[in-house]
């Protein structure tokens, strides 16, 4: 690990000065994750939203994810790199899965 | 004469300030050992899979001949692929990556030097262990596909597949770290002002692959996994008779595996974009292009996996989708082509060995392309697909393409690495006896494949009479095993004795060429700043730093410390994967404490010496 | 009459239809002799099915000729022309060219719009389920041979697969073990075979269906192209394209359960051994009464026949493995051998069905099979213990006279 | 890349320290683990893709319905959704050079994770009693493999955090060095934004 530590120690103001959240924000953070959790159980729970669950669900899974790499893993704050990188990543993700279940889920009941 | 000149030439700074002994290659963490001994590795191996080639023709010489048995000939075509494609083609890219990246980005090294002895030492144990199988009579026998359900406990009992899936993600661990790396030094690392549309195209090609490497390989990881639980623990995720689907198998085969091939390609289309601008005389052709080019083959690379399976019956909308996307990469493909052609337009074209081979790509590979585009069309594909036309394709396109660009790099950035020419008139034989052998050998198959000989069968009916064109693939099967010896004849004389180059001995124009050859271990005395796409055509012009003039530093730059630990957790890996051999749930567990052992004594050892 | 074409020949190319296409063919077909036979060939349709894909082959062809020809004429005549001379000044240092950069990717792109569009045209034209009447066989991939099951006609045979001229087919394809594939060259493309996913009560399994109209009567070749282990190479098979009356009379043959001769003139049956081939077979009930027959050939022969029946059946066992329409043998591991007399070749498709041949099948399959469940007469098998084989049969243990005697008898169900 | 000319403008920016600095100001450490993050997606990809394409096709029970109990499974995602909050915090804590409050965190860490590792071992243990097993149908086999590697990565960060409090503690992570707890931070919390795509892909969408 040390080998990779060396700038931080020249130039700690870029590395960590710009980018640090508050307490207050990290907790309200944390809050905010749970109630969409609990929202997310509540749809799955009450019936009247059978038939809108899947999409709702997707959504606010998709803002849990978003909140925590933004925020608890900096990456708002941090370098445009890092969102490139990351975000290739999980775009390939996320078209392989879709794709992988078109091809199982939607296409066959075409046949 | 010449060795007094070479050593007068050298003097000072070959390898005077280098420890030297097999103790300090297996401590290196100096990316440019670790390079050669990717090299030599891959360059050995590469033997290895010839060798079994060369059998396989042989047993195809005549109709219904029996040389030897099937079973050998399944583990001889069975290695023959894994071994060429996982480790000769990557491993040898991953050389060049290694030797030229950091210099090309003027850095001293690259972002994490003990991963990158580890990434090698993985591979080494990798490739050694897939071949163990050998040594029992047990070779992996289902094919480099491994399509399931033929690698299922009931349909491969023995040990053979077991061998296979534990070799392949060994050495899918180095793919994933040397890609790793390779992204964070080429982001990370630059010197100042090489900005990312200054960096040179093999730089650019190695960016991309590593991308496809960390992106693709965890897929085919996770597939081997499934498989080694399927062998070891019972699962089902392939065994129909539970509902488990072998087509899944191919699935995440070929979403690996397509993006494989361009991982595959993009390093040669980088080393001949470097080596046509040096020998034209003339700057890439539409470098921005190029570049754009490489990226997009390499993202559509990922939406095209299911053209390898048009016959498993995926349905007309899903075969409709996946063949226009395959025939959206032609695109690209043809684009990067048409800029090479007019690279060399209007240029001073020598024809250097490199430059042959550069030219020879352009040739054949075109031929491979066009043969995929008729593979493209899914009808067409139905008659084609696993038949020798396939074979005669791939091998157009990944020895026609990656080996030949390959080759390029090696008479290029011989020089460089060694401080000494290849012989230009072996170079040539080498040539010219690869293009004829390469094509006597691949070209009749197209004729084998249309008049129905499919792949991978031990033998074939008289009645289908293609014994003519498995004779003529079989003679140039052997021109071609000559050229190779002709290469490592010509690799061996001219490390010894070869002319001694300069610096910059093809009047080259990016920063590998301002240092010394070989360069100092700590590669650039000073890092130089980079004003353009040329650095050294434009040196004195717009005020480019050629290192090669500076005096050496007073003081030495710090570079990282050797380690041992890197082949430690090299080994402890490998020996944690071959344990899940065993079946035993409580040994493979086992097996994981040296690797946590290895690691943590890797994390608390200091990669820089003390004081830094 | 039935004729069945000579097992050697297989079918004959119409003349030049490989050389139709392709120039370089027809430099190569030239310098290696015409009149060369390819059995297999992809580029000799004679399906509706083989033809769609050879016009879509052809201009697919051409396509990629221009495009060859236009970077290698790029290529040479730059390589010529801007070669380096010696007293060659500093080159102009170009770096681009909007215009020419849109041209060459407008260009191809243009090209591979004119290849899709018939291609995903071919692609619904291929796949879409037959209209009509079409004839349905199941196809059922074994390591390593074929089965045929026609569930209208309730025939199964295997390895030869019989269609009549002019009828559209459905294959319904589907695996008992690994993945093979159903390629027949000249009748159009291959589709897997792939193994029967297990699917909850209630719920259809899924199978690959291959859709052709054979239109010419023939002998075609085809053979496993998916890797299906040892014994892969040796995974053939035969299409009996006939007409609509042989067809009709094969079908009915096969329900005489007395296993007699169908009518027809049996010297004109090629490929069979005329001591053999040209007598025909005792009835099943003139068998077990012992009466003597002479409706052709002689008492020895039938006695032959007789006492190879009795160990097929008895003796040896073989009825644990494979059928016999009419008889005790009802087994369905192995390929089902009603009427094998008319069969033109042995063990999917690897050798000609001759009484030697047979013989030397019976005494060792796995010297022409490895890997193959069927036993020998002989007790070396031990490459198959350790092979661990999922299904081991003892030995048969039969001698040579009792080996020829159970070939007359398969060779007599015709 | 207007970013990159601003570190090396001045022209000694980059002599001073030249083995050190890069393009980008972020540490090699940092960009590779985000780069390594970026394979995980795949490797997770692959694994939940399995996980859908093979929903519906088990043929022997027990089926997702008769097993999963959604009320536990909150609990346990809640549990580990505030480990992230705890590791955010302990990050925050290093920062500040408040080396016990920042240790107290990474406990807090280590003992949510321990929870949620405790909560989901129960339901294993549960769901075996019912018959569902590795080898008991496609929905076992890739339910327990997703569901496994994803334990088997927070018993990783489990152990690396201790490691970190440890070292911490002996004072050898000084605000300086902060990086080896953030990368630790992002492991972490990938495992946690996993396992929010886990409890509704797997748990939720019926």
């Amino acid at each position: 690990m040390s080998e990779s530590t060396r700038v931080t120690d020249s130039k700690p103001d870029v590395a960590h000065g710009e980018k640090q959240g508050s307490v207050a924000m990290y907790v309200w953070i944390g809050v905010i994750l749970a109630v969409l959790t609990f929202v997310e159980v509540a749809v799955y729970l009450i019936e009247a939203f059978e038939a809108v669950e899947v999409p709702i669900l997707i959504i606010l899974s998709t803002a849990k994810l978003i909140l925590v790499v933004m925020y608890f893993m900096h990456l708002k704050m941090d370098h445009r790199a890092l969102t490139w990188l990351f975000m290739s990543g999980v775009v390939l993700a996320v078209f392989m899965v879709s794709a992988l279940i078109v091809l199982y889920q939607v296409l066959p009941r075409f046949h | 004469m010449s060795t007094a000149t070479i050593d007068q030439a050298h003097a000072g700074h070959s390898t005077h300030d280098e420890p030297t002994g097999l103790w300090s290659w297996i401590t290196t963490v100096d990316h440019k050992r670790i390079a050669i001994m990717y090299f030599i590795t891959a360059t050995f191996f590469f033997f290895v899979g010839g060798v079994e080639a060369l059998i396989i023709r042989m047993q195809l010489w005549n109709p219904e001949q029996s040389l030897i048995s099937p079973e050998l000939y399944n583990q001889l075509f069975t290695m023959h692929g894994t071994t060429m494609v996982f480790l000769v083609a990557m491993p040898m890219a991953v050389a060049f990556f290694n030797y030229v990246v950091p210099l090309q980005i003027g850095a001293r090294d690259v972002a994490f030097p003990r991963l990158n002895a580890l990434s090698y030492w993985i591979f080494l144990f990798g490739g050694i262990y897939i071949n163990l199988g050998w040594f029992i009579g047990q070779a992996p026998h289902a094919s480099w596909v491994g399509y399931s359900t033929l690698t299922s406990s009931a349909y491969s009992p023995g040990l053979n597949t077991d061998f296979w899936f534990i070799g392949l993600s060994i050495i899918g661990i180095a793919s994933i770290a040397g890609g790793v790396n390779f992204i964070t030094t080429i982001v990370n690392m630059r010197a100042p002002g090489m900005k990312m549309m200054r960096m040179p195209l093999f730089t650019w090609m190695t960016f991309v692959t590593s991308f496809l490497l960390i992106t693709a390989i965890p897929v085919i990881a996770v597939a081997l996994i499934f498989l080694g639980f399927d062998r070891t623990f019972g699962s089902v995720f392939f065994e129909p008779a539970m509902g488990g689907d072998p087509v899944l198998w191919q699935h995440l085969f070929w979403i690996f595996g397509h993006p494989e091939v361009y991982i595959l390609i993009l390093p040669a289309f980088g080393v001949i974009s470097d080596v046509i601008p040096t020998f034209s005389r003339k700057p890439l052709f539409g470098y921005p292009i190029v570049v754009y080019a490489g990226i997009l083959i390499g993202f559509i690379g990922w939406g095209v996996w299911s053209h390898h399976m048009f016959t498993v019956g995926l349905g007309p909308i899903a075969d409709s989708f996946f063949v226009a996307a395959t025939m959206i990469i032609a695109i690209p493909t043809g684009v990067k082509i048409f800029n090479w052609i007019a690279t060399m337009w209007g240029g001073s074209v020598q024809f250097t060995t490199a430059m042959l081979f550069s030219v020879g790509l352009l040739a054949v590979f075109t031929v491979g392309g066009l043969s995929g585009i008729m593979h493209a069309s899914a009808p067409v594909n139905l008659q084609q697909h696993d038949s020798y036309f396939v074979v005669a394709h791939f091998h157009y396109v990944i020895v026609g393409g990656a080996m030949m660009g390959l080759w390029a790099g090696l008479y290029y950035w011989f020089p460089k690495v060694t401080g000494k020419f290849l012989d230009e008139t072996l170079g040539k034989w080498h040539f010219w006896t690869t293009m004829v052998g390469f094509n006597l050998t691949f070209f009749p198959m197209h004729f084998s494949g249309l008049f129905g000989m499919p792949r991978r069968i031990y033998t074939y009916s008289a009645e289908l009479n293609v014994d003519l064109y498995n004779q003529l693939s079989t003679v140039g099967a052997f021109i071609f095993g000559i050229s190779a010896l002709i290469m490592a004849w010509n690799i061996y004389r001219s490390a010894r004795r070869g002319a001694p180059a300069g610096p910059n001995p093809w009047n080259a124009a990016t920063l590998e060429w301002s240092i010394p050859s070989p360069p100092h271990h700590y590669n650039f005395p000073e890092i130089p700043v980079v004003r353009s796409r040329e650095p050294l055509w434009n040196a004195g012009e717009r005020e480019e730093v050629l290192a090669v003039t500076m005096p050496d530093p007073a003081e030495e730059p710090v570079m990282p410390v050797p380690s041992y630990w890197p082949i430690l957790l090299a080994f402890a890996i490998t020996l944690a994967w071959a344990l899940v051999m065993t079946g035993i749930w409580w040994v493979i567990v086992l097996g994981i404490v040296p690797v946590f052992f290895c690691v943590l004594m890797w994390a608390f050892e200091p990669a820089f010496p003390e004081g830094h | 009459m039935r004729v069945l074409p000579n097992w050697k020949s297989g079918v004959r190319p119409r003349v030049g239809a490989p050389l139709r296409a392709l120039l370089p063919i027809l430099l190569l077909a030239l310098a290696t002799g015409c009149g060369v036979e390819y059995p297999q060939s992809t580029i000799d349709p004679r399906s509706d099915f083989a033809e769609i894909i050879h016009g879509l082959y052809v201009s697919i062809f051409w396509w990629t000729m221009l495009i060859l020809a236009v970077v290698w004429i790029a290529l040479s005549w730059t390589l010529v022309k801007f070669r380096a001379r010696p007293d060659d000044p500093k080159p102009k240092q170009i770096r681009g060219h909007l215009g020419l950069e849109i041209g060459w990717t407008v260009g191809p792109a243009l090209i591979v719009v004119a290849i899709a569009i018939p291609t995903i045209q071919a692609v619904f034209a291929t796949q879409r389920p037959l209209e009509g009447d079409p004839i349905v066989v199941e196809v059922t991939g074994h390591r390593f041979w074929w089965e045929f099951h026609y569930p209208e006609q309730g025939v199964t045979t295997a390895n030869e697969l019989w269609l009549p001229v002019d009828r559209p087919v459905s294959l319904r394809l589907g695996s008992v073990d690994v993945i093979h594939s159903f390629w027949v060259p000249l009748l159009g493309g291959k589709r897997d075979v792939n193994p029967v996913r297990a699917v909850r009560e209630g719920q259809d399994p899924r199978y690959n269906w291959l859709y052709f109209t054979p239109n010419e009567p023939g002998l075609y070749m085809g053979q496993c192209a998916e890797f299906c282990g040892e014994s892969h190479a040796f995974m053939s098979m035969r299409v009996n394209v006939v007409t609509e009356g042989d067809f009709d009379a094969w079908v009915a043959g096969w329900f005489d359960s007395s296993g007699a001769a169908i009518p027809g003139d049996p010297g004109v049956i090629e490929g069979a051994d005329p001591e053999a081939g040209t007598a025909v077979g005792p009835r099943d009930d003139e068998v077990e009464s012992g009466m003597a027959t002479a409706q052709a050939g002689d008492a020895a022969d039938d006695d032959l026949v007789a006492t190879g029946r009795d160990i097929f059946l008895n003796q040896a066992a073989c009825g644990a493995c494979h059928a016999i329409t009419g008889t005790a043998a009802q087994g369905d591991i192995g390929p089902n051998l009603t009427l094998f007399g008319l069969r033109t070749s042995l063990a999917a498709g690897i050798m000609e069905n001759t009484p030697e041949n047979l013989a030397a099948w019976i005494i060792d399959p796995e010297r022409f099979k490895p890997g193959v469940n069927m036993p020998g007469t002989g007790y070396n098998m031990e490459s198959r213990i350790v092979a661990g084989s999922p299904f081991f049969w003892p030995a048969t243990g039969l001698d040579d006279e009792q080996v020829r005697a159970v070939s007359a008898y398969l060779l007599s169900l015709r | 890349m207007a970013h990159t000319a601003a570190v090396h403008d001045s022209p000694d920016a980059h002599a001073s320290h030249d083995a050190h600095a890069t393009n980008t100001g972020i540490s090699n450490f940092k960009l590779g683990f985000w780069t390594f993050l970026a394979s995980e997606c795949l490797f997770f990809g692959t694994l939940i893709s399995t996980y859908m394409v093979y929903k519906g096709s088990a043929i022997v029970g027990p089926y997702p319905a008769d097993l999963f109990d959604i009320l536990h499974t909150t609990l346990s995602t809640t549990i580990l959704l505030f480990s992230s909050l705890a590791m955010v915090l302990a990050l925050h804590y290093v920062h500040e050079a408040k080396r016990n409050v920042a240790i107290g965190w990474l406990f807090a860490v280590i003992a949510m994770g321990g929870a949620f590792l405790y909560l989901e071992f129960q339901s294993y243990l549960k769901y075996i009693g019912y018959g569902l097993t590795l080898g008991s149908s496609t929905f076992g086999s890739s339910y327990y493999v997703l569901t496994g590697t994803h334990k088997a990565h927070v018993a990783v960060g489990m152990i690396w955090m201790a490691i970190l409090a440890w070292r911490i503690h002996q004072g050898k992570i000084p605000p300086s060095k902060s990086d080896q707890v953030e990368v630790a931070g992002l492991y972490w919390h990938f495992v946690d934004i996993i396992w929010i795509v886990i409890f509704t892909l797997v748990y939720l969408i019926p």
